[in-house]
């Protein structure tokens, strides 16, 4: 009795340890990055365009790019990612083709990005003739939003209770109305979630680009052509961190950094207020 | 519907399926010029000398070394963190944690390569002496940019347990430790043990991070702080400047597919390890 | 009451794997009546009743044989519109089930999912399913507030109401008054009262006063049999079977 | 914006004499207004002179796209041969089974230097030191005049065309040790050069930086001079492959980067010496 | 009967957020006496319950007012320890339960966490409790095998069982048998009976003739007010308010 209460004394406290350790680890990280990033981040940085030899080479392309092809792979990769998730929650028999679906989508969570990168070079590159665009770097990038979505899919379908399911069929629906009206409205906040997670990821991803995407921008600002080179933001911070001459080449890449934190911020807070909105509606608060 | 839906998941298996054959079929050209047996129980890279040697069991042992150290530095960290999210933290600080957690997924990696490398690595370096390269700092560094992915994935898991859990064990006159770790932690068990696989995932897979500070020596590491090389980086240093058909190159695409072979491998021991206790 | 029969369940045969919980069912339900299905716990009322609408084949592993007919239609043969058939045959649930959404999304729900739209005619199914449901004076200020902030028996009731909108053929009833005070409980038995001269009734009970008051045959299950079907008032004083007879006087267990 | 100057494709067309590309096709293109997308992938230690040059080409030519991407060497050689892009950019020579195929323009000339960790107190060492301490004969500074410190390598990847020519001029030809630290690219290598104590590394020279300290070799520091009189003789080539002859905006892209403009300015400014410097 | 004090609840009101769900509520309970809370759905009876064991702690946005004294100590001031209160007064909910664990280790739970290690000791209690609970006969082949396999009438059961294997001093029960067919039934209210010699009882009900059979006293709650308390007898004999009296002949709602 006694000792079961100074245990949980000791297990509150030590939770409370953790918790403050991940803040602080994470704090640390954010103000490494912002702190080294922030001063060199101005109006001209964000929108100018890039210089080779010269200091003050902006980012504007880039940022428009990063964004261009994350949109294009969740284009390509939601569909499919939410697809294949809905079938693993809900229509999954336990057989042969389900085991396999199961373990394709954990291996295909575990394929390293060069991997990827490599296999896009060959499909979409080479074979499917799209050079090195932003069309072969979206679709290589869907490959690795792919089993991601498709986990979170399902885990967030199969935390719906089973009831609303059974609800919902013995009112007459068909499955997909049920899947469409019911069960995706609920799971909305776990989608989201992934979709936030998964952008993130699109947004950081250098190795898989390089081989799919190339290091040029256009020469027009924005571009909506989905054939040409887009060198993205994470990408360009590899090349200023890696190989580029310009003088201030180390300090674009760290407002790059930082630039790239303070936009998966934005992308979080934007995404994340409306899912809270909403699981505050479905949970039944006023 | 239903059969849209069949496609979606036949695709993603046609995926892994193409990138297998293709990895494969490349992978297995190497056997042309080197023996199954060099290539796998040798330790001896030497891809330039006149007799070029091309044994990778040094970087097969330091991949998996360096994924199974980030992942127990990462987990109970993770863990504890999401059991402090969804049942112990305030409110407020619950609502700082979650966005800040899935800002850390976003972080490119070589951002975190950069971290480490300008203050990780000198810091063990002068901390334990000798330059501070290794596995040790390659897994501090993974286990950092896996924890927001473990962390997140688990907390949904235990956040999403039906609330008549806890309560039943609260009134049965269970501390929250104990409901925590007897009712809790059990009951979330499948959705912590897909944030592990996704957070391994990302551990084997991971280069950009790890090439900068696990130092990249083509051999066995004498200890957590010895420069050593993993599949990922030996792929990626190598890969883009070797040529086409080459038996060095071919030799990186089957460190390619020994890679996809033991994330499958370590997949499945999950999955026969999960499927069990959840028997009992 | 109807002569002609609604449900016609013939040699149903239901393994949980490899449990067998339903034996050999036999059974016919007349149209326009209500049947009232009682035994003690865990011996497949609720496993029978889901039958009737095939919701057991969202269970894994469950397997059927033998036949089911509504209409004169074995629901189980392969062309059966597994759909259609449950929006003929509507199910109430032990638990209830509201969905995440507010009052009247909920009760609105069947509806527009079998595809009405004007918003004049939702609102008056939602009001008319409530007032069926005895529920509407309790939730009218609140229809656009989520269901999940009502009290159980409030969520209960709201179910039946989800149910009435869709103004099935046959109600399946699993023990849908056993959250419900005595007055909700009350009203709900008349309701059904005035139902069954549209609709078929199967409702499953633990209240055999609920049993006697309200339906027109009475089944007694046991241990995955059915005892025995008879009219509701012959099966209370005078059953045919010795078990029945202990059971409705609380003799056994 | 861009603000490309309508006459200046003359310069771009302007037939400069290149020392390697063998048959160069020597008409005159008098063609102003080429136009085009060019694609170039490949060396990542070339890619910020080629990007510069796409950056100026483009500004000349409205109609001209160069799309330019790293890659690495191999991959820029793989990519030419088969079509994947116009340009391959290697900083070593491509591999037998494409030398029928491709046709090889020298575009620069990349000198490299040896670093070491700021506070190593030796300037200077012989060819002979500076092998022996890559092959892992000598361990530690003091055996060089330097502190009592055990020397922290730092390589590139073997495949780097960098470390093959340290490994020819340097080791000639025999084999590096296998401990210390490999770094992908040459930032990297300074990066790491400058956080870890009594460490050297080797970079082309465009990379130097005062975060390091560069050695002198046998005595001789590196200069545009020294290369030229032939005392410094850590250089290598740096090469743009084309598959056959080049033609339309490639050959102009080309011709421009050979352009003396381009060679003079440029080049030099991005710490590269010009292809002709050794004629 | 017991005639000391063991429950005193003085001015008790309940907020959930802005909502007010208990108003001034004052009630006695004396030791070894067995108290049913009636009245209709949503009046308030499961959230009363709750603020007997501090369950409602858990809820977010609830705000309490007022004594509950339990052996004359008030549970909510500051230096109660929470886990050793809700240990003594036990709770059993309106919808069963059981953790996904086996049927064995979910009644060996409770024991377990309060430093019983002993094989054959946890053996003893699992059969002891699961037999008070009615259930040991249906389970006694199975007690190693999941406790979400059973029926909800034997998933209520266990939790019930799981309760009693703590031994605490005050049993709370939320409509326990609402899920139970009339043997289990029977078997719970007998078991009530036996325990209340030892135990407190306090029963939340909507079956008027259970709380007449089984209770000393009985409550009525009407939208958060206590109405009255009274010895059952005098409760459904001659009720001392108009509203009692209607509410328990089924005359309002
Ligand atoms: N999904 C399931 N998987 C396996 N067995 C089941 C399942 N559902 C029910 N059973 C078993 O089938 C038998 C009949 O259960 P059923 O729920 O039909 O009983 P019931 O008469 O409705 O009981 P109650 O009155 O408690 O609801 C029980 O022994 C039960 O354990
Ligand atoms: N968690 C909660 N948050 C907000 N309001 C609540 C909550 N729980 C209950 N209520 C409200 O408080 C009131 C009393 O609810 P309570 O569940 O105590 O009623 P009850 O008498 O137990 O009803 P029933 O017989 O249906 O179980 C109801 O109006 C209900 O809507
Ligand atoms: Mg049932
Ligand atoms: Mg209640
Ligand atoms: O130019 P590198 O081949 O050394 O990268």
């Amino acid at each position: 009795m006694k000792l079961s209460k100074t245990t949980d004394r000791i297990a509150t406290v030590y939770f409370w340890v953790m918790g403050i350790v991940i803040v602080a680890i994470l704090a640390w990280f954010l103000i490494r990055i912002l702190g080294d990033g922030l001063p060199h981040i101005s109006w001209s940085f964000v929108t100018g365009k890039p210089s080779e030899m010269t200091a003050g080479g902006g980012v504007g392309p880039q940022l428009f790019n990063s964004f261009y092809i994350l949109f294009l792979s969740l284009a390509f990769s939601l569909p499919i990612g939410v697809g294949a998730g809905i079938y693993l929650a809900v229509y999954a028999k336990k057989n042969k083709f389900t085991e396999l679906v199961r373990i394709s989508v954990e291996a295909l969570s575990s394929v390293p990005s060069i991997v990827f990168g490599l296999f896009g070079a060959l499909l979409f590159v080479s074979l499917m003739g799209l050079k090195f665009s932003i069309l072969a770097g979206a679709l290589t990038l869907s490959l690795l939003n792919l089993p991601v979505l498709v986990r979170v899919t399902e885990e967030a379908i199969r935390s719906v209770p089973e009831s609303y399911w059974e609800a919902s069929l013995a009112l007459g629906s068909t499955r997909w109305q049920a899947i469409r009206k019911v069960l995706i409205p609920a799971s909305l906040p776990g989608l989201i979630t992934g979709i936030t997670l998964v952008s993130g990821r699109a947004l950081g991803e250098t190795a898989l680009l390089i081989y799919t995407a190339g290091l040029s921008v256009s020469r027009t600002f924005p571009d909506f052509n989905p054939l040409v080179m887009g060198e993205t933001l994470a990408l360009h911070l590899w090349y200023s961190g890696s190989s580029s001459l310009a003088p201030d080449a180390k300090e674009i890449a760290k407002a790059s950094a930082a630039l790239l934190v303070i936009i998966v911020l934005v992308f979080n807070l934007l995404i994340a207020i409306p899912s809270r909105i909403l699981q505050k509606r479905l949970s039944g608060g006023k | 519907m239903r059969w849209l839906f069949i496609v979606s998941a036949s695709l993603v298996s046609v995926i892994i399926f193409s990138i297998i054959l293709f990895v494969g079929f490349q992978g297995t050209q190497v056997f042309k010029d080197v023996s199954f047996a060099q290539l796998f129980l040798s330790t001896d890279w030497s891809p330039l000398s006149d007799t070029p040697k091309f044994g990778i069991l040094s970087f097969l042992f330091s991949t998996l070394l360096l994924t199974l150290l980030s992942v127990i530095l990462s987990v109970p960290i993770a863990l504890s963190g999401a059991v402090f999210m969804a049942k112990i933290a305030p409110k407020w600080m619950r609502e700082l944690m979650r966005p800040a957690a899935d800002l850390f997924v976003g972080i490119p990696s070589v951002v975190y390569g950069l971290i480490g490398l300008t203050v990780l690595v000198p810091f063990l370096g002068k901390t334990f002496g000798g330059a501070g390269y290794g596995i040790l700092p390659a897994a501090i560094i993974l286990a950092v940019m896996i924890l927001p992915t473990i962390l997140s994935i688990s907390e949904d898991a235990i956040r999403s347990l039906p609330g008549r859990l806890e309560e039943a064990s609260l009134a049965l006159g269970a501390t929250r430790w104990q409901t925590i770790w007897k009712v809790l932690l059990p009951a979330a068990r499948p959705g912590i043990l897909t944030a592990i696989i996704l957070g391994m995932g990302r551990a084997i897979g991971e280069t950009m991070a790890v090439f900068m500070v696990i130092g990249n020596s083509p051999k066995m590491p004498g200890s957590l702080l010895d420069s050593t090389t993993v599949l990922t980086t030996a792929i990626v240093k190598d890969m883009g400047n070797t040529f086409y058909g080459t038996a060095w190159n071919n030799a990186l695409y089957m460190m390619a597919l020994v890679l996809l072979v033991i994330s499958m491998l370590l997949i499945i021991i999950i999955r026969v390890v999960a499927k069990r206790s959840e028997l009992r | 009451m109807g002569q002609t029969e609604k449900i016609k369940v013939e040699r149903l045969n239901l393994h949980y794997g490899t449990n067998q919980a339903l034996y050999d069912i036999e059974m016919n339900i007349p149209e326009n009546s209500i049947c009232a299905l009682i035994g003690p716990s865990g011996c497949g009322k609720s496993t029978f009743l889901r039958t009737l609408n095939r919701m057991n084949d969202l269970i894994e592993g469950v397997k059927i044989t033998g036949e089911v007919k509504v209409d004169g239609r074995n629901i189980y043969s392969p062309d059966t519109d597994v759909v259609s058939l449950r929006k003929r045959v509507g199910m109430v649930f032990q638990r209830p089930n509201p969905f995440p959404m507010s009052i009247f999304d909920n009760v609105a729900y069947g509806p527009r999912i079998h595809g009405t739209k004007k918003k004049a005619v939702l609102n008056e199914i939602v009001e008319r399913s409530l007032k069926q449901a005895a529920l509407w004076d309790e939730v009218k200020d609140r229809l656009h507030k989520s269901a999940l902030g009502l009290s159980g028996g409030q969520q209960q009731r709201l179910c039946i109401a989800r149910l009435l909108a869709v103004e099935p053929d046959v109600l399946l009833m699993d023990e849908p008054t056993s959250a419900l005070d005595p007055i909700s409980t009350l009203k709900v038995e008349e309701l059904t009262q005035n139902l069954k001269e549209r609709y078929t009734i199967i409702i499953v009970t633990h209240n055999m006063q609920q049993a006697a008051r309200i339906s027109d045959y009475t089944s007694f299950f046991l241990n995955g049999y059915l005892v025995e079907t008879d009219k509701t008032d012959k099966m209370f004083t005078a059953p045919g079977d010795q078990r029945t007879e202990d059971y409705i006087t609380g003799r056994f267990g | 914006g861009c603000g490309g100057k309508e006459p200046a494709g003359n310069a771009g067309a302007n037939p400069s004499p290149s020392p390697t590309a063998t048959a160069q096709a020597n008409e005159p293109d008098k063609n102003p207004e080429i136009s085009g997308m060019v694609t170039s992938s490949g060396s990542t230690a070339l890619l910020p002179l080629v990007k510069q040059a796409a950056e100026d080409f483009m500004a000349k030519h409205e109609k001209v796209t160069i799309n330019v991407t790293g890659g690495g060497s191999g991959t820029g050689v793989k990519n030419v041969a088969d079509g994947t892009s116009h340009i391959g950019n290697s900083d070593v020579e491509a591999d037998e089974q494409y030398k029928d195929i491709l046709v090889d323009h020298i575009v620069a000339i990349a000198p490299f230097a040896l670093i070491v960790h700021k506070d190593v107190t030796v300037d200077n060492l012989t060819k002979q030191q500076a092998a022996d301490i890559y092959m892992g004969k000598i361990t530690n500074w003091k055996e060089v005049g330097g502190e009592d410190k055990p020397i922290v390598l730092v390589h590139r990847q073997d495949s780097s065309g960098s470390r093959k020519i340290i490994r020819k001029l340097i080791l000639d030809g025999q084999e590096f040790s296998k401990e210390g630290v490999t770094q992908d690219s040459s930032k990297t290598v300074v990066e790491a050069v400058a956080s870890t104590e009594a460490s050297i590394g080797y970079v082309d020279t465009p990379y130097l930086n005062d975060q390091v300290k560069a050695l002198k070799i046998d005595g001789v520091a590196f200069s545009k001079e020294t290369i030229k009189d032939g005392t410094y003789k850590l250089y290598g080539e740096e090469h743009m492959y084309t598959k056959g002859q080049p033609e339309g905006a490639t050959k102009a892209f080309l011709d421009y980067i050979m352009s003396d403009e381009f060679q003079n300015e440029k080049v030099e400014k991005l710490g590269f010496l010009p292809a002709n410097l050794l004629k």
